[in-house]
């Protein structure tokens, strides 16, 4: 089966936060003001209620030339996702065949583990429901065969939606061009330590996804995956070798002897 | 022969004991519904995921909070001697019933006096990283990343020692659980177990 | 727009927004379209992808268009002639124009009257006591046949081609980099880009906005754009043209349907002299200046009678020619714009306003005036959606006292207000005309809130209630309202459909819808609201209702979808695309093509089967051709580089003549200059992405987006002055104060003009005292300086001093 | 807590299948449809502009309702219209948010009246304010009207009232605000266009 993704082509991204709203929109958050904090983008960071970022980051270059890099920042949607991981609540987020990684909020338990496995630092928890949102790639719109909210906005076509197959190719045919067009770093950002995404962005500068506001190498958490992995194996072990221990013991040992066996029905 | 009941646990020691039993049987269970998916029906026993989510940290702090009493009371009795030390190298013998060369044990001999250190110290750790897990919002990343993998672990360590610690105050020793339950032992009793600690109230 | 329609023709954008797609090498200046018009930068974007297509931007910010550019060169406000007569002085002298369609196309062969010259920044009739050109020596030379001379070789002395030449010759770089604050390396670097353009096979467009309109000297400005395009042979091309892009939604509709001193279709409002119809007539229907000129201007009885019967209905006859004598006659030498507007009205001459839509508070400029003007009025109506600044602004004081200076208390403010709840876009239907020129039908979705009225029934039951009371009480001259016509099928709340025929026109015989303008008679046998959208509802239905999306030319003209004005033509003067044997100069890219007997593609802006060497492809001038040199404008016919009138060096061109000499300018007691010792800073005021004007701050989405206003301002700046980012700051000018937090950024630097260091200080306008978010009215600081054409102030490119509070 | 109860057990049933294949799977990955319904699957759509900058996209307004006799329409969601050569159904910030535009608390509804001297609005019926809007605007037009100038030309004009506005209206309106402008006389009448 196919799965679906997003293509970001930063190099045409012209801040316009069209995206941010749309979002915004289409999922009928509650907006709150947010205050000045000396810069261009919306908030410092995304929040529970919102869900879609555009980060802006002004840059000198060495030769004096400025640039001012934005990036649409929310779920990435990993082929692996860490917050699916660590999660403790079977169903509370799930991942579609088509790739989509989602939350059930009914079966959300609030613990937030999902927030600590993003290598994205992706998922909020909201402080009046206790529970922990994010992108769910608009999928009631999927579902029925729509775009998602902010890839129907995008007004420059940076932001394009289809199967990730087709826009891996879109991606590296992109990148091709931006080569060709001076920018011999260009390269798509489709990070191996979560198995890449299915959110794909297009940079002038591959070797400095920082640049963009994008973790360089992100990795599920290592001590999420000893965690899930090797110590709750061992932990196991250990609760059923003390519980089958502790019973053979008795039977090849016996109780210990009191001195007073008569007066311990006393 | 009648043998005259020998005074060993006051009723504040056995409260505070009992107490800290049941909130760890609770921050255990409720623990382990959130240790894996496939003992997440124990959520479902006690209440559902969302107020496992909220009672196993509370269950925690109780049972801090009582491990803190227990410090308190008991902490200058848990001192280890040279005895213990001694006792302690040749626990595996205590553990095949072979006590002879054992060093007599007081109140409470090594083995007890290493568990209620080893809890004191992983409940401090599991109490450190169960707020930050708690509060995942307001945590630092890393703190966050820290406590994920350390909290799991030293709860494991914690179960696994408790499960050893259920086996020896029931079914190994008899007579422990009603040393607990009731606060007293037969003198036999404690002549076998913990004859330095009789000989000592036997002077008074 | 009053300049494009004096190089050119029409005052619109030339070729919309689908074409610029179609185009090789974007120059932004005077605009920021990824910021104000992102969706219409959508194209910029589709020629960068697919065609390969350079972006310029050139900019006083480096802002969110000058991101995504390929050159981006950074210049100081108010200076963009010296920089595109720069441009023009390098297509020259490097021999990057298009000779064959300057030739063929332009003005550059006329011979221009003996006695035209330009010295020390005057040209050639300057009357210094009344502060305004005499005219008489900017004419062509005329032949025996009446017929302006012309040299096709471009040879003659006094052709326009060689006095253009010799007045940018002192445009050079260098110059240019002194007075604009770049670079002659940056600025070389970009004639390269942008002149690259001047050749048959390539095309380029210039996209501005109010970067350019606000301005004293805006009008010549956008004439210097025009020159460029015209010499890079760019106008009438497909991915071509001087492409307004207008701020609000029907911004060119209202225009269109008369403004100012405008009937609809731009036919003027008479003027007292024309004392009778056939005089009107005399004096608006132009003379051609060559042969070939198709000078569709003559027409102008055609459109005037069909108007007039359509606004006076039977009581327009030949007897009343018309119910001409029912328009008002401005007096000579009047102008009604803005300026006046509220400067007679703070000298307490004007009595009543009526504001639909509009915030001149909030707006501008030198918002202070504005709130005491408006105080000295007897009453005040505003029809709107929210409350604002305007119709609240006796709250002023009370509001927000601390950003303005004096202000009236509300118990002395005299002015009675009403304030009408309007229904907004969605609880109507009609049209809206886009910058494309594109008009668009829209539908009524949902009813107005609570008792939220249709603005057509407030009109409309205002008008009647008036014709009510003066058939019942009489009163001053009843005549001109009696007269008009008012007869809907429902007078209090007209159908917009039934308006839209009526604009449209027809036969009043038949009843027929008129098929376009071309069926508009003199005789007062059709009727018609506004000949330029004769045609937009015809016998086959509305025609702005279209939907279709076929695109035969793939160039983005989409015939099928709504109408486009006029004869929904797409590109305009698409007929210089071609030769003068009507071989189009670039053949992938022709909107027009002759087949011997007709011109087919996108519709002709010619007679639809005249040969091409019939007629001269700009057929709304007299000349048959576009103007590089345009007598039409108060301050000279060829654009000259001159400070805003509040700069912070002197004009470097010619020191005795600083800013443009002929600028309207108020000498109220609100009306003060600043100079640079008190005011050192240039400050440009602007509008963001995240909102729209002053409507958007009762938006919580956008105002979520960005919720304060802030100033931004150059690193250096700040840290010469100690201001870090988020730090409070006052800015003032001669007029008034501001104060909100700074936004340091790199993005704006120091300028080095003249040998001096020049900080330019950014202000977003969006906030005012009503409203989600609420901040200082930035137009508190901004001057009642104009435009000496247009009437448009100076919002751009005036002095203001900086201190952290 | 039964519903509690209810919930898991809901949701182990539909994650059924996906235990099943991976028994003792720690990475539990259950495929499910989408728990979201489409907000607009039954709206009534409407095509209109964009009522902001001159770009003319067009746009969807999704209404509650099937317009049947008994429903009170309202605006629930606004997009991009795609088939818009313009647009092509994207939209910038502002656009995309037009709902809150429409359906926002700080509209308008009743026509309101201020005194002079007064520091407050009051709110007035409508007949009242035309009534009294009418009576203003004729006193200052008698007042003012100039029916022939010095030199005795017929002028009819209106020199103490003006107009400003219709920019963000639609061009019907405008030309109707042009007759009333010219029924009056009126020769200031200003608009955005033009600043």
């Amino acid at each position: 089966m196919h799965t679906v993704a997003k293509l970001v082509d930063t190099s045409t991204c012209i801040g316009c936060k069209a995206c941010e709203v749309a979002c915004q929109e289409w999922n009928d958050q509650d907006f709150t003001i947010s205050g000045f904090d000396g810069s261009y983008q919306t908030l410092p960071d995304l929040e529970h209620n919102f869900w879609n970022l555009i980060k802006f980051n002004e840059l000198s270059r060495e030769d004096g030339q400025m640039t001012w890099n934005m990036a649409k920042y929310q779920c990435m949607h990993c082929v692996d996702p860490g917050c699916l991981r660590s999660c403790p609540a079977p169903g509370a987020i799930f991942q579609q065949k088509d790739g989509i990684v989602d939350f059930n909020h009914d079966l959300c338990i609030g613990c937030g583990y999902c927030i600590t496995g993003c290598p994205f630092d992706v998922p909020r928890l909201s402080p009046n429901s206790k529970k922990v949102y994010k992108c769910s790639l608009c999928s009631d719109r999927t579902a029925v065969g729509l775009e998602p909210a902010c890839i129907k906005a995008c007004p420059t076509n940076c932001l394009t939606f289809g199967t990730r197959e087709d826009l891996i190719q879109i991606a590296n045919a992109r990148a091709g061009e931006l080569k060709q067009d001076g920018h011999a770093g260009a390269g798509i950002y489709n990070p191996e330590g979560v198995g890449g995404t299915h959110v794909l962005y297009v940079l002038k500068d591959a070797a400095d996804p920082e640049s963009y506001g994008l973790p360089k190498d992100p990795k599920i958490p290592w001590t999420v995956s000893l965690w899930q992995g090797p110590v709750k194996w061992l932990g196991n072990l250990l609760f059923t070798g003390g519980i089958l221990g502790a019973f053979f013991h008795y039977l090849r040992y016996g109780p210990k002897p009191t001195g007073d066996e008569e007066g311990s029905d006393a | 022969m009648q043998a005259r009941p020998v005074h060993r646990f006051s009723f504040a020691e056995r409260a505070i004991h009992w107490l800290a039993a049941l909130s760890f049987l609770y921050a255990a269970l409720s623990g382990l519904a959130l240790w894996s998916h496939h003992l997440y029906w124990l959520a479902t026993v006690l209440g559902g995921g969302v107020v496992t989510r909220w009672g196993h940290p509370w269950g925690g702090i109780v049972f801090a909070l009582l491990v803190g009493a227990m410090f308190l009371i008991w902490a200058r009795q848990m001192r280890l001697d040279s005895d213990d030390r001694t006792w302690l190298r040749h626990a595996k013998k205590y553990a095949v019933h072979d006590e002879a060369g054992l060093p007599a044990a007081g109140r409470f001999n090594g083995g007890q006096k290493m568990l209620f250190w080893g809890q004191v110290v992983l409940t401090l750790l599991l109490l450190a990283s169960g707020v930050v897990l708690w509060f995942p919002e307001w945590m630092p990343r890393n703190f966050r990343l820290a406590a994920i993998l350390i909290h799991p672990i030293v709860a494991a360590g914690s179960i696994g020692m408790i499960i050893l610690h259920i086996y020896m105050g029931t079914a190994a020793v008899p007579g422990s659980f009603r040393a607990m339950i009731r606060g007293w032992v037969t003198p036999g009793w404690a002549t076998s177990h913990h004859p330095k600690w009789y000989r000592e109230i036997s002077k008074n | 727009m009053a300049s494009l329609a004096a190089t050119f023709g029409r005052g619109a954008m030339t070729n919309g927004w689908t074409d610029v797609a179609n185009t090789d090498v974007v120059l932004v200046m005077g605009g920021n379209p990824a910021e104000n018009h992102p969706v219409g930068f959508r194209f910029v974007m589709e020629a960068k992808r697919h065609r390969k297509a350079r972006l310029v931007c050139v900019d006083p910010r480096f802002n969110r268009t000058a991101a995504v550019s390929d050159k981006y060169v950074q210049i100081r406000s108010g200076t963009d002639i010296a920089f595109l007569g720069g441009l023009l002085n390098y297509a020259l002298s490097h021999d990057r124009f298009h000779a064959d369609y300057v030739r063929e196309h332009t003005n550059a062969p006329f011979i221009v009257k003996e006695g035209f010259s330009f010295a020390d920044g005057y040209f050639s009739g300057w009357d210094e006591d009344r502060q305004r050109y005499d005219k008489s020596t900017w004419e062509y030379e005329r032949g025996a046949d009446g017929y302006a001379r012309i040299d096709k070789t471009l040879e003659h002395p006094r052709c326009v081609f060689q006095l253009l030449k010799k007045h940018y010759a002192r445009y050079t770089p260098e110059k240019v980099a002194s007075i604009s604050g770049c670079t002659a390396e940056e600025f070389e670097q970009v004639a390269e880009v942008i002149c690259s353009t001047g050749r048959a096979g390539r095309s380029g467009t210039i996209l501005y906005a109010l970067g350019w309109t606000q301005h004293s000297h805006s009008v010549q400005l956008i004439h210097t754009a025009a020159m460029l395009q015209l010499m890079l042979g760019n106008i009438g091309m497909p991915g071509g043209g001087v492409n307004a892009q207008r701020g609000h939604s029907n911004i060119q509709g209202a225009t269109d349907l008369g403004a100012w001193n405008m009937l609809p279709g731009y036919l003027k409002v008479p003027r007292a002299n024309w004392t009778s119809l056939a005089e009107y007539n005399r004096a608006n229907s132009p003379k051609p200046l060559r042969p070939n000129s198709l000078n569709y201007w003559g027409n102008t009885p055609k459109f005037l009678v069909s108007l007039l019967r359509a606004y006076y209905g039977e009581h327009a006859t030949h007897r009343n020619q018309f119910g001409y004598d029912y328009l008002p006659k401005i007096a000579e030498g009047a102008t009604h714009s803005w300026g006046y507007l509220f400067d007679e009205m703070y000298a307490g001459k004007k009595e009543g306003l009526i504001s639909f839509g509009m915030n001149p508070v909030a707006g501008g400029p030198n918002s202070i005036k504005m709130i005491e003007a408006l105080g000295k009025l007897k009453w005040l109506i505003v029809a709107e959606n929210f409350e604002t600044e305007t119709a609240a602004f006796w709250k002023a004081k009370e509001l927000q006292e601390k950003y303005y200076g004096e202000v009236t208390d509300p118990e002395n403010v005299q002015t009675e207000v009403f304030l009408l709840p309007a229904s907004c876009f969605a609880e109507k239907d009609g049209t809206f005309v886009n910058s494309s020129r594109w008009l668009q039908w829209k539908y009524k979705a949902v009813d107005a809130p609570g008792n939220a009225m249709d603005d057509q029934e407030i009109i409309s039951r205002l008008f009647l209630k008036l014709r009510e009371l003066y058939e019942k009480e009489g009163g001053a001259s009843p005549e001109p309202l009696l007269a008009m016509d008012w007869s809907y099928a429902n007078p209090v709340s007209p159908s917009l459909t039934e308006v839209a025929r009526e604009i449209s026109g027809k036969d009043v015989r038949s009843g027929r819808q008129v098929p376009g303008f071309g069926a508009l008679k003199d005789d007062g046998s059709t009727m018609c609201g506004n000949w330029l959208y004769s045609g937009s509802f015809t016998e086959a239905g509305n025609q702005m209702e279209r939907q279709g999306q076929s695109d035969p030319t793939g160039l983005g003209l989409y015939a099928d979808w709504a109408w486009s004005w006029p004869a929904n033509r797409r590109v305009l003067y698409n007929r210089a695309s071609a030769d003068a044997d009507g071989k189009p100069w670039d053949e992938t890219r022709a909107p027009v093509r002759w087949k011997g007997n007709r011109w087919v593609g996108d519709v002709p802006d010619y007679k639809a089967d005249a040969p091409p060497e019939a007629n001269g492809a700009f057929i709304m001038l007299a000349e048959g051709v576009a103007k590089l040199f345009a007598p039409d404008f108060a301050e000279g016919p060829f654009p000259e580089h001159y400070e805003p009138a509040e700069s912070p060096v002197e004009n470097l061109l010619h020191p005795n003549v600083g800013d443009n000499p002929a600028a309207l300018k108020f000498s109220s007691d609100l009306d003060p200059l600043g100079n640079a010792e008190q005011y050192p800073y240039v400050a440009i005021t602007y509008r963001l992405t995240e909102h729209f004007h002053f409507w958007t701050k009762h938006v919580s989405a956008t105002s979520e987006l960005q919720s304060t206003f802030f100033v931004e301002l150059p690193q250096a700046l700040a840290e010469e002055k100690g201001i870090a980012s988020g730090d409070r700051v006052r800015v003032t000018s001669a007029r008034g104060s501001v104060e909100g937090p700074a936004l340091v950024t790199k993005r704006m630097r120091g300028l080095q003009v003249a040998g001096k260091t020049i900080y330019q200080v950014g202000l977003p306008i969006h906030w005012g005292f009503l409203g989600r978010v609420k901040g200082p009215l930035v137009n508190n600081l901004t001057p009642s300086v104009m435009d000496p054409n247009s009437g448009t102030p100076e919002y751009k490119g005036f002095l203001v001093n900086l201190e952290k509070v | 807590m039964p519903s509690d109860v209810e919930v898991t057990r809901r949701g182990f049933l539909k994650t059924g299948a996906a235990l099943a294949t991976t028994a003792f799977g720690f990475d539990l990955q259950p495929a499910r449809a989408a728990a979201r319904e489409l907000k607009i699957a039954r709206t009534t759509q409407t095509h209109s502009i964009c009522p902001y900058c001159a770009v003319g996209c067009s746009v969807i307004i999704h209404t509650l309702g099937d317009r049947a006799k008994n429903v009170k329409s309202a605006v629930v969601h606004i997009e991009g219209d795609p088939a818009s050569p313009v647009n092509r159904g994207t939209l910038c910030p502002k656009g995309i948010s037009l709902k809150q535009f429409v359906v926002n608390d700080q509209r308008l509804t009743e026509p309101l009246y201020r005194a002079p001297g007064a520091t407050a609005w009051k709110v007035i019926p409508w007949d009242e304010a035309i009534d009294k809007m009418a009576r203003r605007i004729k006193d200052s037009r008698d007042r003012g009207f100039e029916a022939k100038d010095a030199r005795g030309r017929t002028v009819n004009r209106l020199d103490n009232v003006a107009i400003i506005g219709g920019c963000t209206d639609t061009n019907e309106i405008n030309y109707l605000l042009g007759k009333f402008r010219f029924s009056l006389g009126i020769l200031t009448y200003e608009n955005q266009a033009r600043l």
